[in-house]
C-alpha cells in the first residue's frame, strides 16, 4: 500500500471544474512529476495536498488513513514552496530562515541549509535587498532547514542558475535517498532520476470559470 | 451532487407549504391593519400619530428575532455544515436589515411630531441603530468573496460573535442613556397599553412573522435555484 | 515555530521597520490635537470633551492599524507556512495580537498624558484613564483580531473592518469613557473598570478562536 | 493610455471591487455616529460640535482612503508601466486624484446630510456646510496625493503621511469649519469660502506637479 | 553606430556595487542576452536600461543622443516586461490588455495578441483567476498590443509551457525581422537565434552590502 496516495480527486476553482477523477500514489523515495500546459491545475492539486484546499470530490489518505481525519498531523510532515516566498524584507537572510527551522534545529543544520544553497555569504543581508533568484534559494533552503518527509515544491527551478539548479537535484536526490517523497511541479527538467510523472489536462475554452464578481 | 440532495426535499416541501404561509400572511396583514388604521381608538395624548406603532413596534421586534435565527443558523452552518443553514442565512438577512430599516424609519416619522426633532439618542432608538449596522456588517461580508462558501462561513463566524455581543450591547446602550438622563422625557415604554391597542398589535405582529416566513421561503427557493443553474451549466460544460 | 518566537518576530519586524509603532501613536496624537482646531479653544467645552475625544481616536487608531494585521502574512506566503507548522493556529493568532498590542496600544496610552495636556486635564484623574484605556485597548485588539481574520482577501476588506468591529466595539467605548469620566471626577470608578476586565477575559477566550476559524477558512 | 482612460479605468476598479467608495463613506458615517457614545448623547453639545466632528471625520476619511492611492499601482507594478507611457505622469496623477475624489469625497458628502439629521442640525445651514466640504475635500485630496506618493518609496511610510498632511490641512479645517458655522447660524460666509476656493486652485497646480516628481523618485 | 549603447555603466544598489564598466552596443534587429549566476545584476541593468534606474557611472546612447537628455522620450519607444506583473484581478484579461495597448491599437492587433498567447478563451476571465503561466502571457501580449522598438524582457521564459515558449521565440524573431531590439535576461533557453550575449559577474562575497534598515 502507498505511503501517500489520492483517489478520484475533483477540484473546482473559480466556479469551474480543474480536474476530476485524479488518482496518485507515491510511496517512500519515489518523486511524482506533475507536467501539463498553463492554467492545467498542477499549483492547484499542490495546494490540494498541502491541505490549503479540499477536494470537490476524492480522497486522500496518508500511510492508510485518510489526511482530513487530522489534518494538522498531515500538515505537520510535509514542506511547501509555492510562488509566494514568504521572505520579510526588514530581516535578514539568517533571521528569515531561522524563523522557519524546527525549534530544536542546530546552527549545523542552518548552516548547511545556507551553504546548500550558496546563500552563507549572504546570510547578513536583509531580504528587500535579493533579487529573484536569490529569494527563490532562500525559500528552498527551508526544505533543509526545517525537514520534513513529504516535498511539495511548485515550479523550485524558477529563476536559478545553474549551480542552484544542481544543488536543487542534489538535495532531491538525497532527501529521497533518505526515503523522503516529492511532488514538484514545473515546465523545465529538474533533472530528477526515475520520477513518476502525471500529466495534467488541457484547459479546455468552453471550461471558462464563471464570471462572479 | 448529494450536496443538493437534500434542498432538492427542501424545495419540495417549500412549494407546499408557501401558499398556505401566504395566504395566512395576506388574510392577517387584512384583519390587523383593518384593526389598526381603522377600528382601534386614537391614543388620547398622541392622537392618530399613535397608528405608526403597529408598524413600528412587530418590525422593532422582528429585527431583533431575524438576528438570532441567522445566528442560528450560523451555529449550524458551522457545526454541521449543513447547505440549507448557509442559504437560510444569506436569504434572512436582507429581510432582517430592511425591519430594523423600517423600525428606524417609522421611528423618526413618529418622533417629529412627538419630540419635534426626527432622531434622540435615546437608549432603545440607538441599540436598533447599532443592531443595523450590525445586519450590514454581515450581509456586506457575506458578499465580499468570489467563492460564496467563504462569504458562508466568515458571515456564520461574524454572526455567531454578534449575538454573543447583542446583550452586552444592549446593556452598555441602556447605561450610557441612563447615565446622562436620569429623568427622560421619552417613555416609549407603556406596561399599561389599552387592551383595544394589544389586540391589533398581537395580530400586527403574528402578521410580520408570517410575512418573514414567506418571504424567507421565497428567497431561499430563489437562492437554491440559481445554485442549481449554476451547477447544471457546469454540468453541461463538462459533458460538452 | 513557538509562541515567543511569533512575538518576537512581530516586534523585531515592527521595530525594524518603525512605521507600525509610530504611525498608530503619531496618528493618536494628531487627530486628537486636531479637535481643537476643529471646535474652538473654549477650556470648558475641550475639558467636557476630552476623554469622549481621546476613546474615540484611541479607538480609531487600534483599529486602522489592526486592518493589516494578518495582510503582509497573507500576501506573501507567510500564513500559509504558519498553518503547516505543529504550532496551534490559535495561539499564533493571540501571539500577534499581543504583539500588535505592545507595538501599538502600549505607545498610545504612553502618549495618552500628552493629549490629557493638551486639553488641560486634571493630573489626578489620569491614572484611571489610562488604566481604563489598557484593559479597553487590549479588547479593542482582540476583537479587531476577529475582524481582520474575517476579512482577509474579501473584496472589499477596507470597508469590511471598520463595518464589522465598530458595532461590537461600542461597549467598550461607553464603559471605557465612563471609567475615566468618574476617575476624571472623583467618583467611584469600579463598576466600569469591572465590566470592561470582564470583556477583556472573554475576548481573550473567544477571539483566538473566532480568528483562527476564520484564518483557516481565509486560506482556501 | 489618455488621461480619460485613466480616471476610467480607476473608477472601473473601484466600482468593481465596490471597496474604496463604500469604505470611506461608511468609516465616515459610523466614525461621526460613534461620537455621541463618548460624548454623551445631549442635544446642545451635540449640536455644537457637529460641524467640528463632521469636518475631522471627512478630513480622516479622505487621508485614509488616500494612504493606498498609489499603492496598489506601485505593488503590481503598474507604475512602472505607467511611467514608460507618453502620457505625462502629472495627468495621470491629475486623472487618480480626480477619480479618487469622485468615488470617494463625492460619496461623503452625499452621505453628509445624515450626520446632520443624527446630530439634529438645522436643515436651512446644510447648503453651505456642503460646498465648503466640496471645496475641502478636493483640497484635502490633492494634498493627500502628495503625502501618499511621498510615503511610496520612503521605508517608513506609514508615519510621514499623517505627519506631512495633518499640519498642512489644519488651515483647511479651520475655514472650512468656519464657514460651516457661518452657515448654520446665518452669518456671511463668502469669507471662509472664497480662502477654501483659493487653496483649491492653488493646490490643482501644485499637487500633480509634486506628486509625480515623488514617484518618479519611488522608482528608483 | 550601434543604435543603442551603453558605455563604462556602474550601479550601485543597497550600497553595495553591482557591476561597473560595463559596455553594450546594439543595432536594428539586434537581441542581446543577459547571463550570469543569481545576483549578478542582470535586473538591474533592465531597470537601467528602462531609466528606472540612473547609472552611478556611464552614459546610455539611443540612436546617437543620451538618453538622459529626454527620458520619455526613450521611455516612450520601449517595453518592459518584469517580474511584476501588474495584473488587476478585477479586470478580465481583455481589460487589461486594453488599457495597456497603444492608443490607436486596432481591434484586430489586439485580438493578434490574444491569440498569440493563446489568450483569446480567457478574454473574459478575471486577472485574479490566471495561473502563473496565463499571468505570464498576458503580460507578453502587451509586446504585441503596444508595439515598441527596444524589448526588456526579464526572464520571459519563466512558466511557459512549450506552446508558449515557441510563441515568444516566434514573436521575437518578427519582431527583430521588422528591425526591433531585444534585451533579455534568462537562466533557460529562449530559442533566440544569432544573440549577442553578456555573461555578469559573479557575486563576490566581499561585496556585501551595506546594512541599511
Ligand atoms: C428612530 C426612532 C425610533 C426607534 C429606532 C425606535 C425603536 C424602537 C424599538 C427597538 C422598540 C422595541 C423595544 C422593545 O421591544 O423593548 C420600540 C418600541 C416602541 N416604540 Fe420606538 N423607536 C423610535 C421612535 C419612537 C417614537 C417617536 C415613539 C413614540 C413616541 C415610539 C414608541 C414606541 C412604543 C410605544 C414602543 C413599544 C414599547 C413596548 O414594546 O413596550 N418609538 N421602538
Ligand atoms: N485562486 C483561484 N481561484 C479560482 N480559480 C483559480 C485560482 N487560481 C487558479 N485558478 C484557475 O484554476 C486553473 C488551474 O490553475 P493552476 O494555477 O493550478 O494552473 P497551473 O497548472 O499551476 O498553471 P501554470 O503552469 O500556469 O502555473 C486555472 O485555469 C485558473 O483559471
Ligand atoms: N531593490 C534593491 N535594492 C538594493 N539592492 C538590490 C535591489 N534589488 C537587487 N539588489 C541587489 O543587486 C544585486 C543584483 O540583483 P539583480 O536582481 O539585478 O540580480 P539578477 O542578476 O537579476 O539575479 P536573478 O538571476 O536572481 O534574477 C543583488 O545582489 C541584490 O542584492
Ligand atoms: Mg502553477
Ligand atoms: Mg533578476
Amino acid at each position: 500500500m502507498a505511503l501517500f496516495s489520492g483517489r478520484d480527486l475533483a477540484c473546482f476553482r473559480g466556479g469551474r471544474q480543474v480536474f476530476s477523477d485524479l488518482t496518485f500514489s507515491l510511496d517512500a523515495g519515489e518523486a511524482l512529476l506533475l507536467t501539463g500546459p498553463n492554467g492545467s491545475g498542477k499549483s492547484t492539486l499542490l495546494r490540494l495536498m498541502a491541505g490549503f484546499l479540499r477536494p470537490n470530490a476524492g480522497q486522500m489518505d496518508w500511510s492508510g488513513s485518510t489526511v482530513y481525519d487530522d489534518l494538522a498531523s498531515h500538515q505537520a510532515h510535509l514542506q511547501y514552496v509555492g510562488h509566494l516566498d514568504a521572505i520579510k524584507g526588514v530581516l535578514t537572510v539568517g533571521e528569515n530562515l531561522r524563523f522557519w527551522a524546527c525549534r530544536d534545529a542546530s546552527e549545523q543544520r542552518l548552516g548547511d541549509a545556507l551553504d546548500t544553497f550558496e546563500l552563507a555569504p549572504l546570510e547578513q543581508v536583509p531580504g528587500r535587498l535579493l533579487s529573484s533568484g536569490q529569494r527563490r534559494r532562500l525559500n528552498l533552503a527551508r526544505l533543509i532547514a526545517a525537514p520534513a518527509d513529504l516535498w511539495l515544491l511548485d515550479e523550485p527551478g524558477v529563476g536559478l542558475d545553474q549551480a542552484a539548479l544542481s544543488a536543487l537535484s542534489e538535495v532531491i536526490r538525497s532527501h529521497r535517498d533518505r526515503g523522503g517523497l516529492v511532488v514538484a511541479a514545473t515546465h523545465t527538467d529538474l533533472f530528477i532520476d526515475d520520477a513518476r510523472s502525471l500529466q495534467l489536462g488541457t484547459f479546455s475554452a468552453s471550461n471558462l470559470p464563471e464570471l462572479v464578481w | 451532487m448529494h450536496r443538493f440532495a437534500n434542498p432538492g426535499r427542501f424545495l419540495r416541501l417549500a412549494d407546499a407549504i408557501l401558499p398556505w404561509v401566504c395566504g395566512a400572511t395576506v388574510l392577517s396583514f387584512a384583519v390587523g391593519l383593518y384593526w389598526a388604521l381603522f377600528a382601534s381608538p386614537a391614543d388620547y395624548q398622541q392622537g392618530e400619530t399613535v397608528r405608526i406603532m403597529y408598524l413600528h413596534v412587530p418590525s422593532a421586534w422582528m429585527s431583533l428575532f431575524v438576528y438570532i435565527v441567522i445566528a442560528l443558523a450560523g451555529a449550524s452552518s458551522l457545526i454541521w455544515r449543513h447547505p440549507l443553514a448557509d442559504v437560510a442565512a444569506k436569504s434572512a438577512a436582507p429581510i432582517g436589515a430592511s425591519f430594523a430599516f423600517l423600525t428606524l424609519v417609522t421611528g423618526s416619522l413618529w418622533g417629529k411630531p412627538m419630540w419635534g426633532t426626527w432622531w434622540v439618542w435615546d437608549a432603545r432608538l440607538t441599540s436598533m441603530l447599532v443592531l443595523f449596522f450590525l445586519y450590514l456588517g454581515h450581509m456586506a461580508l457575506m458578499h465580499a468573496f468570489e467563492d460564496q462558501t467563504r462569504g458562508y462561513r466568515a458571515a456564520a463566524i461574524l454572526a455567531l460573535v454578534g449575538v454573543i455581543n447583542i446583550p452586552i450591547i444592549k446593556f452598555s446602550v441602556d447605561w450610557w442613556s441612563t447615565l446622562h438622563q436620569p429623568a427622560s422625557v421619552i417613555r416609549l415604554d407603556g406596561p399599561t397599553i389599552d387592551p383595544s391597542m394589544l389586540w391589533p398589535l398581537l395580530v400586527m405582529v403574528l402578521a410580520f412573522k408570517l410575512f418573514f416566513v414567506t418571504l424567507l421561503l421565497v428567497r431561499m427557493k430563489s437562492e437554491l435555484l440559481a445554485a442549481r443553474i449554476r451547477a447544471l451549466s457546469l454540468a453541461a460544460v463538462r459533458t460538452a | 515555530m513557538s509562541l515567543s518566537q511569533v512575538i518576537t518576530r512581530d516586534l523585531r519586524l515592527a521595530l525594524r521597520q518603525k512605521s507600525d509603532a509610530a504611525t498608530v501613536v503619531l496618528f493618536f496624537v494628531l487627530t486628537a490635537a486636531l479637535f481643537p482646531f476643529a471646535i474652538g479653544p473654549e477650556a470648558e467645552i475641550l475639558i467636557r470633551i476630552a476623554p469622549g475625544v481621546i476613546w474615540v481616536t484611541a479607538l480609531l487608531s487600534v483599529l486602522l492599524s489592526l486592518d493589516r494585521l494578518f495582510m503582509a502574512d497573507y500576501e506573501d506566503g507567510t500564513l500559509e507556512l504558519m498553518i503547516l507548522k505543529p504550532l496551534p493556529l490559535e495561539l499564533t493568532v493571540f501571539g500577534k495580537v499581543v504583539a500588535h498590542w505592545l507595538i501599538s496600544g502600549l505607545p498610545l496610552i504612553v502618549a495618552c498624558p500628552l493629549i490629557g495636556l493638551l486639553y488641560g486635564l486634571p493630573l489626578e484623574g489620569l491614572g484611571v484613564l489610562l488604566l481604563a484605556l489598557v484593559l479597553g485597548t487590549a479588547s479593542l485588539s482582540l476583537i479587531g483580531a476577529i475582524g481582520a481574520a474575517l476579512t482577509l482577501g474579501a473584496r472589499r476588506g477596507g470597508v469590511l473592518l471598520p463595518l464589522l468591529v465598530l458595532p461590537i466595539n461600542i461597549p467598550i467605548l461607553i464603559f471605557g469613557v465612563a471609567a475615566s469620566d468618574s476617575g476624571l471626577s472623583g467618583d467611584p470608578v469600579k463598576g466600569p473598570l469591572m465590566i470592561l476586565g470582564a470583556v477583556l477575559l472573554g475576548m481573550l477566550f473567544l477571539a483566538p478562536l473566532a480568528a483562527a476559524a476564520a484564518l483557516r477558512q481565509a486560506m482556501e
